[in-house]
């Protein structure tokens, strides 16, 4: 039975994998807001992201 | 008249015998030359002689790239110094008073490190990972190489930057070290030295393009890989003001000859 | 203030977190600071990471010793160099504007080569061979470390100087670059730092010695090895006037405690 | 047959090897001079030796 949380944005469920990994992007199904899984003590919160994209290193 | 060169890896591993006996010439004609060295293709020998397998991550938009662990760094400062060692031993060879540094040697380059990357996982998933130690380079401290050019110096600069927030060293692109240093130096002319003849459009070499024009090519699909980072500079400096070529590292007189080409 | 410090591999190796939290202490306190690193056990860990077999040579003598063929030399001044960036790097985060050089750069340290030496060959016979790529240091660029010192760089030097004949790199003994080093720039104090408490003769530390002394501990049969170019060293400077100290560089303030009980 | 050179102090017979190689040192067995042996195009050559003795490297 997978995880559900509501999206911060438009408050609809957002379904978890059950094996979801600390880092993995999870969008919402209803609004397309993107999220970040933050897994800590078991515990799996979603965070609103913000990644660069740049052209980096030699 | 100040130079600001990138001496590419391909120049490098085909033979910097031209460019080294230019050198002095040019300071002897009252000119000043600042070196900025690569060497991406030495850290992938360097790897595989000491067993590591270099690591790759892939983006949304499927674009793989070299990934920088601590591992890797370690492999990429020890051997971008080595070069920056063989280069400036060749120039004192040749008598020329020059100085190796990093971009952690008095600050020279201070770079942001990126601190998260999104990359496509082995089972096909988005996800946020460390971004490793590759760094953006937001400054260069330019009173200092302007002091070592001053006290007749000529300074060899290796693509690691400084980290902001830690002072450790980050990979850093060597284009970009151009054009940092550039905007901050104001040379007049910036020099790409590469293994072929500048930008290759309809089989037409083209090695002198003004900003608009480069911004134009950016776009050509011709242009690609590391040539599209170099065009991308050209045109990022060339819309400062600053003369910008792109031109072949392994003939005689490479830089003279990239400079009179512009004419 | 001016001192000079030569942190032993040894130091680096049990780790040098005192020794880089004291640096910024000793600047603010408006003394000045010259670091000379060594760092052979990193060179060792690096070959038998490339599968290199560390080359030794036995001279007539008896006494075997490392060959610095030129693929030894290769590792030798990658390695370095990474040691001295990640000095640089440590100091850079406590903010201290070092910078990190080879008696390459410059010209900072140039020696000459070792052209040949007499082995005995596997046959037990003896044989002129080359004599590889490891110098004897005959001069320092003092003007320059002096300029750096002005402009408020503290300058962290690598074992590697300059072939006067070809500018290329070669092996140098660390401690020998302390002495021509302080010598040449004749310091307040010249502080040895090894994982020791100085020189043990009888159970009984000895880390203040006259000249006249350092030559007697010299000829010691308990004075061996590392610790006899040290002494050795020591001897040189104390004879030269200059107050030397061998010392603990693994405890609190390292260095202030080598001068303090020196006293 | 192992060849043989004069010493240049002395004029006594040097004996050479006939396994020697490039480099080897050879000795007077009247004085007591040391040689290199020196060896170009199969030429068998002495030289008077001169060698560095002292500390080097790191
Ligand atoms: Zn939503
Ligand atoms: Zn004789």
């Amino acid at each position: 039975m997978p995880t559900k949380i509501s999206c911060q944005v438009c408050g609809a469920d957002i379904e978890i994998p059950d094996d979801v990994l600390d880092g993995e992007l999870v969008s919402c199904p209803s609004c397309g807001q993107k999220y970040q899984v933050v897994i800590q003590n078991g515990l799996i919160q979603l965070k609103l992201i913000k990644v660069e994209e740049e052209d980096w290193g030699e | 008249m100040l130079v600001i060169v990138k001496v590419g890896g391909s120049v490098i591993r085909k033979g910097v015998d031209t460019l080294i006996r230019e050198i002095p010439e040019l300071l002897n004609n009252g000119h000043r030359v600042v070196l900025i060295h690569g060497g991406g293709y030495f850290i992938n020998e360097l790897m595989e002689r000491m067993g590591l397998k270099p690591k790759f991550v892939t983006s949304p938009s499927g674009v793989t790239s070299r990934y920088t662990d601590l591992e890797t760094l370690r492999v990429y400062v020890m051997g971008m110094m080595y070069l920056n060692k063989e280069l400036v031993s060749r120039l004192q060879g040749v008598g020329v008073n020059a100085i190796g540094l990093s971009g952690v040697d008095g600050g020279l380059l201070r770079a942001r490190r990126r601190e998260s990357m999104i990359i496509i996982d082995e089972r096909g998933r988005e996800r946020v990972v460390d971004g490793g130690y590759t760094g953006k380079i937001e400054g260069a401290n330019k009173d200092f190489i302007m002091r070592l050019l001053n006290d007749g110096f000529t300074p060899v600069i290796a693509p690691i930057a400084m980290d902001i927030k830690t002072g450790g060293a980050l990979n850093v692109d060597g284009d970009q070290a151009l054009e940092v240093l550039s905007t901050s130096l104001t040379p007049n002319y910036a020099v790409i030295l590469t293994d072929v003849d500048g930008v290759l459009i309809n089989g037409k070499v083209i090695n002198k393009v003004s900003a608009a024009e480069a911004q134009e090519l950016f776009k050509s699909p011709e242009v690609r890989g590391g040539m599209k980072r170099k065009v991308y500079t050209a045109a990022q400096l060339a819309g400062r003001g600053i003369y910008t070529i792109i031109s072949n590292g392994v003939i005689n007189r490479p830089i003279t000859t990239a400079i009179n080409g512009f004419g």
